[in-house]
Formats: C-alpha cells, structure tokens, sequence
C-alpha cells in the first residue's frame, strides 16, 4: 500500500503559505481537525481564506484562528455565536461569504469529483444567486454553483491506517468526507491509527487516494458547544 | 391569548404523518418532536448527518461526536443511520425528506420567506434553510403572527432579505393555521378563542377567509 | 423507524407498466437485482428502457428480458458479449444508447442529489457531446449532463434491514448506492434482511429514506462471468 | 521483431512510479501489473469500486462480489478499499489517479485517441474509457504500431471516432516509445533490433527524430 503518515502535525502542514484558501472539515465544534488547527495557529499563517461550515467559537475552533486574525475572508454558512467574529465581520476586518449549507458540501464533493459546476436550486431568487447564471430545469429555477478550489484540506476522522483510509465516527462525519481530496493536498488527522489491512475494507469512509498526508492527533479536547440533556422522568422524543 | 410556543408546536405535530421523514429547523420547530404521536413512525433528520434522531442523551450519556444541527447532544434510535453532508443534501435537495418544519421572519402571500438577514444586524448565515426551503415539497413554517413590534410577518410582499421564492404552503402561528395559495393567505384554522377579526388585524397580505373558521383541536 | 419491507419480489415490483424506465444496479453480473430481474420477465412489462451498465449476458441478468423482448431501449457503457442483444440491435428492434461510464454513474448520483444538471470533462469531442451544450472551465472543456428521470430504481445489497438502511460487499457495490432515490420508486433486495437497530448506523452505505421497498431475496445464483484463477507457483500481482 | 505484448506491459512497467493509483486498461494493461518493481507501493485502481486489487484468486478462492472492471474475479490486498461507482469516477475524473494505460485503435499526433467503436461493426460500448482520458494527467497507450492488415495506428488524425481530444502524452507499441506533444509523435526509444527506418515507414503521422534514438532497455 502507498503509505500516507507524517511524523506529527508539524509535518502535516509543511507547505502551508499566508493567502492560501483551505477547507476545514467540522460541524459546529463537533469533528473538528483540532490538532492541524492549533497548529496553523503556531504558524502563524496569514491572510488565510477558510472554508467551513462555522466559524468557531472565541476559544475553540476556528475561533483560534480569528483571535490572532489570521484569516482575511471566511466562508461559511452560519457562523454562530462568536463575539470576535462579529466585530471583526462588522469592522470590516473579515472578508465574510455565507452560502447555503448544501451548496457548501456540493461545492466540496464536486472538487472532490472532478464536476467544475453544477445547478442547484437552493438560493434561487436570493441574494446569494446575485450576478450567478441561473436556468430553468423540469420547471424549476436553478442556479450554477462552481467548485471549490483550494490549497489545503484538513479533515478529522476517528480511525485511519497508513495508506489514509478513513472512519469517521457519528455526526463527526460531517463535511470531512466531502473535503476529502477536494483541495490540492488533504490532510487527515485521526483518533486513532492503524496499520493499513487492519480496516475492514467494506466499511471505510474515504479511501486512501484522497489523501496525501495523516497523523494521529496529540490530543483530542472535543468540546461541546451545546451540552443538553433531559432527566430520567422527561420523555422527551 | 393565542397559542404558546408548546401549543404551536403541538398543532404543527398533527401535521406529522406516518412514514415520514422530518427536517426540524432550530427554534420552536425542534419541540414538534414532542408532541407526534406515538403511534405512528416519524423519523428526524438533522442536516449535519443523522437519520433516527432521538432525544437528548441522560446526564453523563452525551457525546461530543453527536450532535444535531442546532450544536445540542443528542441521541441515536435503534436503526438510526450517520452519513456525511453531501448525502444529507442528497436527501434534502432530492425531495427523500418529506417534511420541513422552520422558523421565519417574514411570509408572504406568494410564498415568500425571510428568516435568515436583518440588514444592519448581525448575520449567523442561512445553514440549511435555503436548501430546505428550495427543495421541499412540504413546508411548514413555525413563527408568531405578528413580531416583538406588534407589526405583521404575513406580508404582501417580504420586505427582507429572502431565503426562498414561493415556497411556503402552511404556516402556523399562536393566531391561527393559514395556507398559502393562488396568492394569497387562506384561513384554515383560528386559535382557541381568537377572533377572525384579530386575525384579520394582524395579518398585513391578503387573507382569504370562506365560511365560518373552525378552532383548532388541540 | 419506518418500515419498508414488502413480502417478496412480486410486492416489490407491483406497480411496474409497460413503457417505464428503470435503473438497474450491477457492474456485469456482479451485484445484479436477480430476484427483480426474473420478476420483471414474468411480468412480461413491456417496452422498457433499462438503464444499466451492462446487458448482462444471453440467459442471464438482463439478457433475460432481452431474450423476451421486454427491453426498447437500453442505455449503458458497455454492452459486452451478448449475442441476442447484437442480433436486436443490429435489426433495430433494440435502442441502444451507449454513454460514459462516470457520466452514468453521476447522472444517478445527480438524480438521487436533486443536482438537474453537472458538467464532466468525458465525452468531450466526442458523438457523446453531440448536440450537448459544452463549456469552459478552467480552461478545459466540458459538456453539460442531466440527472435521470426514471420510474423505478432495483437495486441489490448484501445485508438490509427493515428501515431499508443497506450494506454493499466487496465490488458488487458498484452503482447500486447511486441509483438508491435516484427514480421515484426504489427497490432493494438483500441477501439478508435484519430487524431495524442490528446494523452499525456508522457502517450503513445508504441510508433508508433512499428506499422504498425492501425483501430478501428468496434465491441468489451469482453467476459468475469470467473466472479467472492463478496457480500456487504463479506470482501475478 | 518488435516487443510481443508482454514485452510492451514491461516497458509500460517502468512508467509506473512509487505512490502511484494506476488505472489499468483490459487487454496489454492489464498485464503490466506483472511486472512492476516489488520494491515500489503502487495501487490498482478498478473503476467498478476496488483499490488496492491483487492478482487473480487461487482456485476455489473466487468470489463472486468481488471482480475486477474485465468481469475477472480477482483478490483484494490487506488495505483495499471497495466503494461505489460515483466515488470510483470521483477518483478518475477528479484526477486522483496517477496514471492510466489503456489500448487504442488510433492515435493521433495531436493526442487524440479512437478506442471504442468501428462503424459498421458492431459496438461494446466506451466503458470507462472517456472519462478515463478526459481526465487523467498521464495517459500511457498500449498497443501495436499497426494494425491487422499492416496499416499505421499513429496517425496525423483518427478516422475512427473518438474516445478523447488531445490527451494521449505517451505510446508504447511494439515498435517504440513515442511522445506526444506539439502535434506530433516524438520517438524516444526504439524495441531492440527496430531500426528508425521500420518506425517512420510504419508511423503515418509526423514522426520527430532527434539525434540518435537509443534502444529500449527492458
């Protein structure tokens, strides 16, 4: 098997360079590449342009990255509850994009796939359809969507082997799937890394060939944004 | 005076048929859930990747690897299934979700909605909606009447940012259930001991109203 | 969980008509929706446009209804040795329409994704983009493909359980998970049929709101179409 | 005179790098798994939903559900990976895979490549093929010089229809080692005992020849 491990995080994200654009996998806090981030913030990378589904919070996530404003332009589509965010997004300090939710995982899959554009029919008659091709399919407006077009990508998985085949775990899932070799090198970093052949074969997410580089991560914090829950007598569906 | 935020909730629930498959939006859209019927098979879909959404986990239970859309711990029914966000949207997008229950600022009597900008406000971003709104073939909107201002959110016209072009069908509200069509806002149902009239005040697009209107059965 | 189990294949493709266009899974006999398939001949539907990537061969798979004639038109990538379906389609009784595999494989995944229409670089140049619309991007030219429109979808899994949630095996995956919710009716026959909350909801291929039907199959044969075998003492890789 | 096929899989062979996903065509390509280096990682992809493919299976090991994109039945390495035809065409035209060898019935000096149909005969079908040379980066064809009947398959354009424009970077016959570039056919390498004089009498298209054109080394 083609062999995909770097020695650490520092290795993993040899080559990033200030202005580049990257795909950050993640939903809210959950899935997050937490390691590859703390790293970048390290780096101290600048001027970068992110693309994930949120934006962090102030001390956690991407958040990380906004606090020591390393990010110029940030797409996304909801950005929560971020108090540095904010003030930078109304300072105009931060470049924002917001997009649809779906248009933000096919835009990924369709880099992934080689797809330069598809339609899709979420935005039409919006804002976010202003200055896009629009066409009228089975009866229904569309809009033209592109694919994205980045330098690095960087996911996080539950299981991985060295040839970097990946299992994500839960709603950990997530847009890291879609990230997946939809950048120009995709970086992987893992709970847990295993031997290539130790996975079952039927049962991996993202074959290796997505993949140029993966490590298992230090340390895993995996905060919770929103912890809820309900008592014994609560029958809540 | 009106229906509370259970009570509108409550009322959508009756809308919740067998066999189907529901996208709860965040707000009171999630505390439909609560009140479907037992005895019927419903399943949740949260657009971060989980089909057989259960209720949230007991104390000590969470994990920080589920999730729901609105960031809260969750729990996984038996024969629940996980997948990555394009095949979410496949299941939005592809009209397999047969059911979607939001939130919104604005509706108009075109079907019009806006719940995601207030220009000059801060904005958190559309997520899902926009998907949700431009694929699903079933839509109901859950919101009050009229806003914190007392003003009207039926409208002729929305007056902000959109989220999706004639869309909408259903929209309950603590006045009243209200369908949307041929462009106008038709009355279906009032609110226990609200008025056709009080109805009629607040709502600022065209309502239609045929016969007498029943009271919901809640 | 809602429950999609049918009683057996003549439940399952109740409602089949003369003149339907169906998506068939299966990559030459590998994976093939067997138990349908010799439904569909006793139902003896007629005037079917099959969209497969193969034919199958003289008496089996999909040759099976063209060897009753229940097939006008057929669209797939490669049509392979079938002598009955060369007789048919050089008389012109058979429509054959022959395109891109990747571009049948997506026009599946496009319909299951609510995606009307994509561009692909394949075919470009070619009698396959023929009266198609072409575009540039990225400086590299690509023609505009549409998702299919078909009535229904067979499909066949290795295990499945009740809710309809399905688990493909080694390469008999093939474009089964991308024709699931890619017509307005799918069915899925198993090999084995488990009670819903048996199977790992982290291993499940395709989640069961694609499906509309399922049953197990009352008798698999799995022909085999080119066994091929190595000695102990030869080495191939 | 001339490399038999096996011979041409194992010149092909050495284009085969370490960290290579190589696509192998049915027929030569096929056979070119034989003979790359041991000492090098690379992985066969086949379109119908296998990386990491091994050889064919002793007997009394086939498997059914698992074949490879001819209909063999072959064996998956420690580490393999099965997945769908989307995603196997994601690898393909999303330019994950390194490398494709394929055969042909034509190529022309501009890169255009005819592999699929003869008219008047009766057609299998493009398979893979299309997508396969619409996008890959390196192309490497397999095949003869010349046809059946003597005639050239390096051609200044094809006659045949098409399978993909301007793509084909490389030809490996049994004749020589031809690059494709600036709308002719480069000969780099000559099959041992082939004179130039037997290549450019057998080449129809623009044949370049610079400086002395050394032997194969297989």
């Amino acid at each position: 098997m083609i062999q995909k491990t770097v020695a650490d995080v520092h290795q993993a994200c040899h080559g990033v360079e200030d202005g580049m654009t990257l795909l950050l996998g993640g939903f809210g806090l959950c899935g997050i590449p937490e390691n590859a981030i703390a790293e970048l913030k390290r780096l101290n990378v600048r001027d970068l342009t992110c693309i994930s589904n949120n934006a962090g919070v102030d001390d956690f996530g991407l958040g990380l990255l906004l606090q020591s404003r390393q990010i110029s332009t940030m797409i996304a589509s909801y950005v929560g509850e971020n108090a540095e965010f904010e003030r930078q997004m109304l300072s105009g300090e931060l470049n924002v994009s917001l997009i649809p939710q779906g248009t933000l995982a096919q835009r990924c899959q369709a880099a992934q796939s080689g797809i330069p554009a598809f339609y899709t029919p979420a935005g039409y008659g919006t804002e976010v359809a202003q200055g896009k091709e629009v066409r009228e399919f089975n009866g229904k407006m569309h809009v033209l969507e592109h694919a994205f077009d980045a330098d690095f990508s960087f996911v996080k998985a539950w299981k991985g082997d060295t040839a970097g085949n990946l299992i994500f775990k839960g709603t950990a899932r997530n847009f890291n799937p879609n990230m997946c070799g939809a950048a120009t090198i995709t970086v992987a970093e893992v709970e847990e890394l295993v031997p290539a052949g130790t996975l079952d074969p039927n049962a991996i997410h993202i074959p290796g060939i997505f993949i140029q580089r993966i490590f298992q991560g230090a340390h895993y914090e995996k905060r919770i944004e929103q912890l809820t829950t309900r008592t014994k007598d609560h029958g809540a569906r | 005076m009106g229906l509370d935020k259970y009570q509108i909730a409550q009322r959508i629930a009756q809308e919740v048929k067998d066999g189907y498959y529901v996208n709860l939006g965040i707000g009171i859209p999630t505390l439909v859930a609560n009140f479907v019927r037992q005895d019927i098979d419903v399943e949740f879909q949260s657009e971060n990747g989980i089909l057989g959404m259960g209720p949230f986990p007991f104390e000590g239970d969470e994990d920080a690897d589920l999730i729901n859309a609105g960031k809260q711990t969750i729990t996984a029914l038996p024969g629940a299934v996980f997948f990555d966000s394009a095949m979410s949207f496949s299941m939005i997008r592809g009209r397999h979700v047969d059911l979607t229950i939001l939130g919104a600022m604005e509706v108009a009597q075109n079907g019009d909605i806006a719940n995601w900008k207030i220009p000059g406000k801060m904005v958190k971003g559309m997520g899902g909606a926009m998907d949700l709104v431009a694929s699903a073939e079933r839509i109901i909107v859950a919101m009050t009447h009229t806003n914190k201002a007392g003003a009207s959110k039926l409208l002729e016209a929305c007056t902000l940012p959109l989220t999706g072009v004639g869309c909408v069908k259903k929209i309950v509200t603590d006045l009243a259930v209200i369908e949307v069509r041929n462009n106008a806002f038709h009355l279906v149902e009032r609110a226990p001991g609200v008025s056709v009239a009080e109805i009629e005040a607040a709502t600022e697009g065209q309502l239609i109203i045929t016969g007498p209107v029943p009271e919901m059965i809640l």
